[in-house]
């Protein structure tokens, strides 16, 4: 088991990424799109893609982005995850383009990835049905006609960022098993029924179709493995944004209680806090220990759907653990609106669940593990 | 028929020909999907709530049911812990109005106005705050003193017939719709004095200079308030026990609360496992063995909610007395777990509203649950009073009673 | 929900009891039981049955008992565990007398209670097959033969102090369903094999059976309801035990607290164990309120099954976590041989798994929850 | 060939010539169904273990094998991080002896001789502990002085041509065993002196008043050693750094004493958690969706005490500081986790010995898994460790840094 340091660039991209979302994204920025309408700011996103270059970065240079390495643009979403950004960044890049470069449709690829990775096209995906689990492959709308063109007819729950979203890719049952359709958010018969949402940083929506036209990429694949793919890279994205969140969360509480004053003294200097605030230390080391160890098997691939259940496992109770210690330390200030303490332990609660919740993921790992046991 | 028996009649009668009885038997998807006041505190409408608690508390006035261990003169039934747990039992049928915005009046301010106050001030007041004339809220945490009240800031000073006093209150729950405030104030300017220089005041909320700023809170409500002290006149028959002996009035209000705190709670969270039971068999969660366990873990913690306060009684003295602490610890941990179950059970629906019956509302009862580990003294201050108190353990350097 | 105070008399049942335990068995006493072959102090034993006549408490008097409750018993195995007294008390009261007292057979109760009330006669239960579940109903092991002579042949694990006992009461399979055949220790093809155990305190033993005479009790009934009750009041005294055993250790924990000083101040005034011990005595004080719910279900009847469950529980957990958090508190010398604190730990454990482990335990209360939800 | 691959190839004819293959894959009820040794520091043949243990470190030593990373001369390889790991991972697959026994002196004594020794001390005294010539064992513990080892009574007073030693010593691990002893004590009688009146010896275990008394643990056997020292005489060349300079060469000590243990745990926990499995399947408990759960959550506590210290060594400079307390932390929580789930699996068949293979052992797993907690500091000491230095909170009243 190896975890490969962080290297010279991803350093420098992370200093970067820490002054800019500093400036850009100061705490009004985040209030103001978290009580718009839609959750997102377009100068922000503009910014982050015509001056830094952020949506395409592990996309190929021919297909319009800058053929970076996932663990680079790992490093963009735990950035992102610490200054809490909001948006559809997550939805377009870990999840739609990530998708595209696993299915083997190269016109798709070609048609769509470039105006992601110019920030021009919003894309999202379209998977899940049942209310109460994230499961990207268990679907029943089906994708009626034959080759590309298709028709589809039926709902997806939380759809993220669909009421800014383009284009959307629909994840349906196709004559070769699953399939992902392409659909305009214009197109007939399409209707984004927006969810309220506890995180109000990501938005969520429902989506109904009436005889809309799709187009069926890889037509005649089977793009389970692709959506697989998918869900597993996007955990990982998820994984940093969650760490990121974490550390922000736990360095809030520390400076808090290094200077909030109670009995005469910093609370920071009890040991109750500073038990509670070591523990949320080990705990987000050892998230960021899976992340690494995640971030390296999108490289070498080996492991990859188990690593990603390891991070999304541990980063997902880590983050909701110091987001409510970070609320905890904060007293009665810290579950009013005007602080930020809730705005992150919402993102939190609602990541904890997005792509199956930790108990889920660690079903997958037993599967694994007890299909053949690690030895010594 | 036995005058227990008489009692439960007299219950049963008034509020059967007042109140709708609840149904036997809860349905997953009927009536109201929302857990806010049914069985969480977090209003929406918290001035309809309060009218309709007061007309209600009137009426149980009226019938000598409102102050049932009160003492007569003041307008009490004067009856004992048997009838109190009847009626408690009783009522829990009825679909009767929320009493919480009363809470803080009855349960906080009078039993510190029966212990302290001038003969006066009993009269006056305790009929008032049990007849749902008057309603109350407690002003004593400060921005600088969230659970050290010792170190209160807000100043009063003597002029004629009365104080002035000028500073700052945070926490106050209810304060935008109360009628008089427990004000606790630093009466001596001495900071060496701490507790000794404290006074507590009977505030008319409607006093010049007194302004009320309600706090968002993250649930999105509102409960909370800021009050700000602007050299509001205070008349010297409006103090509470002795002037500098504010301390020990505060305690009496800070052990009242936590007593309450227990009884309430364990109400609440019978209707959100019963829920939560009714929402996994609806959603098929039930036939999870994870789920199965927790909930049977939840039922186990409703059974010592239950149970818990009169076993405590019967502990050794030292933890008898700080049994209040043990049950908050108790209880916050109960309903944290609960929630979290809710979350596991749920998943995407608890953070997205889907539109299903009696799913998204989980969401308030996730983001409320971190109110309940801070009001009425953190964890660490309850932790701190049962090693102390209850263990006998060494007191921190400088250490402290209450809470809120 | 109610829950019964104690009574002046089990006030006074308790003190005497105190003080008995404490000159009857201090610690040498223990050591010496817990080294020896077979875990038993015959002298004590004769004490406790002959001056105070705490075997036959809950016996009716016409059976050679006391007349007393079972809650007043309660009281009796809250101060034993407490105390940590070695030996078959358990099994020949909590299981062999209330097994006996459970099952329609007035000939079998006038035979043996009488021996057990007045300390004569040790008796236990046989009854588990299953090597990883505590479960008395489900047995394989026949009872061959008609009416009351039987021949039974098979295996039984965990019978709780068989070398000392004189009778077991096997769990069989028969024609009615489960019975109960009474078997002597001593009789042809018994074979009691000792089990090294981690609790010396209370021994077990494989007892193999070869063709060996039995007499089957109540031999007209299923016997299931019988065993299904000695399980759940055996359960409530096990929870008796556990409450008293965990007291115990946090007064061991909070005593050394207060003396032990490291850096020059008692570790009792440190934050972290103030805390630790306060966290115990929340959990030690909910135990007791579960053991005080279950001593009244004893006597009203109603919802046993379940209060035992809720007891059993509630009440293994937080015994074995008092006693883990007795050694941790007395650091270095917690672990060694020589301080008591290892031995509260090993009799926390085993009873943890005595009668079956918390979760199944909360698997009962499910099934109990799920058929019928509490509505407010 | 690289030299790294090169490497490789020495190490694997090295160990393939000596010693059997571990199998690929564990069986259940294969070999022996110890979980002691194999998988857990707490043997029943210590003399045996450590006589094995040091041949096998001889054979290593001459093949220039023992002190992979250590200067050349003195016994060492001068290699690099990349060689050790490679070490590590492919001695795993082969039957070595447990060298556990040894880890004291070279660990723990032998950083502290390099940082601190005289040429003489690092000259004699390196080689000697690298080739298992010599057995060392720490000297720091006392019964009054459990973590805070500013306290320590353990005097040592001047005399003609070096010291003479009183005091009393616990928890030393191997004591009995041991030829050297790394031994703080009190060379200043001013109490008020604390850390700066402590010097550090080398004491020969041999030496005239040294009396070692084995400590039975809970688990039966006696791996720590009381060590009582009555008029001892320690010779001037056996001061280890400076008189009065012992507190920064203990220091060292507890350091290099909790970096190691992150890498001897984290191999410890594989092969319990592999044998868990194993069990569970053997036995029909993997089928429930719990304990699947919890294998799981061993699985991913596997994982990340892998790659735990290599992830801490790129955090923030005052965390990877602390990450040796991080990693105890981490890892003594995963313990107890698998502990409990073992329990959970075997039930009855965890605390009496049915005599099926591989499933009474397990006992021995839960009862020495409360020694960790507390050796080489309380899990208490390393979490003010963290928040003092990795997250700058204030420090205690009167802290202090190391533990054992």
């Amino acid at each position: 088991m190896t975890i490969v340091a962080p290297t010279e660039e991803q350093q420098a991209l992370r200093g970067m990424l820490r002054s800019f979302f500093a400036e850009r994204w100061p705490e009004e920025a985040l209030r103001t799109a978290a009580g718009s309408a839609h959750g997102h700011d377009a100068q922000l996103w503009k910014a982050m893609a015509e001056d830094l270059g952020l949506h395409g970065l592990a996309v190929p240079e021919d297909l319009g982005g800058g053929g970076f390495t996932y663990p680079d643009l790992l490093v963009v979403f735990e950035e992102m995850g610490r200054a809490l950004v909001a948006g559809p960044f997550f939805a377009s890049i870990a999840m739609a383009s990530t998708l595209l470069l696993a299915l083997p449709d190269r016109d798709a690829q070609e048609r769509l990835l470039p105006g992601i990775a110019a920030g021009e096209r919003i894309v999202t995906v379209a998977a899940v049905e049942t209310p109460t689990s994230w499961d990207a492959t268990r679907v029943a709308v089906d994708a009626t006609g034959t080759g590309g063109a298709r028709t589809i007819t039926g709902e997806k729950l939380f759809v993220l960022d669909a009421e800014v979203a383009d284009v959307l890719l629909v994840v349906v049952r196709t004559e070769h098993g699953t399939g992902v359709a392409e659909v305009d958010t214009a197109a007939p018969g399409v209707r984004v029924e927006p969810m309220a949402t506890v995180d109000t940083t990501r938005r969520q929506a429902r989506i109904v179709f009436e005889s809309s036209p799709a187009r069926l990429l890889a037509p005649d694949h089977d793009a389970t493995p692709a959506v697989r793919r998918m869900c597993d890279l996007a955990g990982v994205a998820l994984a940093a944004e969650q760490v990121g969140g974490a550390h922000r969360v736990l360095e809030m509480a520390t400076a808090y209680a290094k200077t909030r004053e109670q009995f005469g003294r910093p609370i920071g200097g009890f040991q109750a806090i500073k038990h509670l605030l070591a523990d949320q230390l080990v705990s987000i080391e050892s998230a960021r220990a899976a992340l690494g160890y995640a971030a390296t098997a999108t490289v070498t691939g080996t492991g990859l759907p188990v690593a990603a259940s390891v991070a999304q496992t541990l980063c997902s109770e880590v983050f909701s653990a110091a987001a409510e210690t970070n609320i905890h330390v904060h007293g009665g200030i810290g579950f009013t609106w005007e602080h930020q303490a809730h705005l992150y332990y919402k993102r939190a609660v609602s990541s904890e669940v997005l792509l199956g919740r930790p108990r889920d993921h660690r079903a997958r790992i037993a599967a694994h593990l007890l299909a053949s046991p690690e030895t010594a | 028929m036995s005058g227990l028996e008489e009692f439960r009649s007299r219950v049963e009668a008034f509020l059967g020909a007042r109140y709708p009885r609840r149904p036997e038997m809860l349905r997953h998807g009927q009536g109201d999907d929302s857990l806010v006041g049914a069985a969480f505190r977090d209003s929406d409408d918290e001035v309809g709530d309060l009218q309709r608690a007061r007309d209600y508390q009137r009426e149980l006035f009226d019938a000598g049911l409102a102050w049932l261990g009160g003492p007569v003169e003041y307008g009490g039934a004067g009856l004992g812990a048997e009838e109190r747990r009847a009626f408690a039992e009783i009522v829990r049928r009825y679909d009767v109005p929320d009493v919480n915005g009363l809470l803080v009046g009855q349960q906080i301010i009078a039993p510190a106005i029966l212990a302290h106050g001038s003969a006066g001030q009993r009269a006056r007041l305790l009929p008032a705050l049990w007849s749902g004339e008057l309603v109350g809220c407690q002003l004593f945490s400060e921005p600088g003193a969230g659970s050290d009240l010792a170190s209160l800031r807000t100043r009063a000073r003597r002029t004629d017939g009365g104080w002035r006093v000028d500073g700052q209150k945070v926490w106050s729950s209810g304060a935008h719709l109360a009628h008089v405030g427990e004000l606790l104030a630093r009466t001596s300017p001495d900071p060496a004095s701490r507790t000794r220089g404290l006074t507590m005041f009977l505030l008319g909320m409607d006093s010049l200079g007194v302004t009320v700023r309600p706090l968002r809170q993250m649930t999105g409500t509102a409960h909370f308030c800021e009050v700000f002290l602007d050299d509001v006149f205070v008349p010297d028959d409006a103090v509470l026990g002795e002037v500098g002996g504010g301390w020990a009035v505060a305690n009496v209000s800070l052990n009242s609360e936590r007593d309450n705190f227990g009884d309430e709670g364990a109400n609440l969270f019978i209707r959100l496992l019963d829920r939560l039971v009714l929402l996994g068999q609806e959603i098929g969660a039930t036939e999870d063995p994870d789920v199965r366990d927790r909930l049977a873990d939840g039922y186990i913690r409703h059974v010592i909610g239950q149970v818990l306060p009169a076993s405590l009684e019967n502990a050794v003295p030292e933890v008898a007395a700080a049994g209040a602490s043990l049950v908050k610890l108790f209880a916050t941990d109960a309903d944290r777990r609960l929630a979290q179950l809710a979350l596991d059970i749920l998943g995407p629906a608890l953070v997205a509203d889907t539109g299903a019956w009696g799913t998204y509302a989980w969401s308030r009862v996730l983001l409320g649950i971190h109110a309940t580990r801070i009001a009425g003294g953190t964890d660490e201050i309850q932790r701190n009073i049962l090693a102390e108190r209850a263990l006998g353990l060494p007191r921190e350097a400088r250490s402290f009673q209450g809470g809120r």
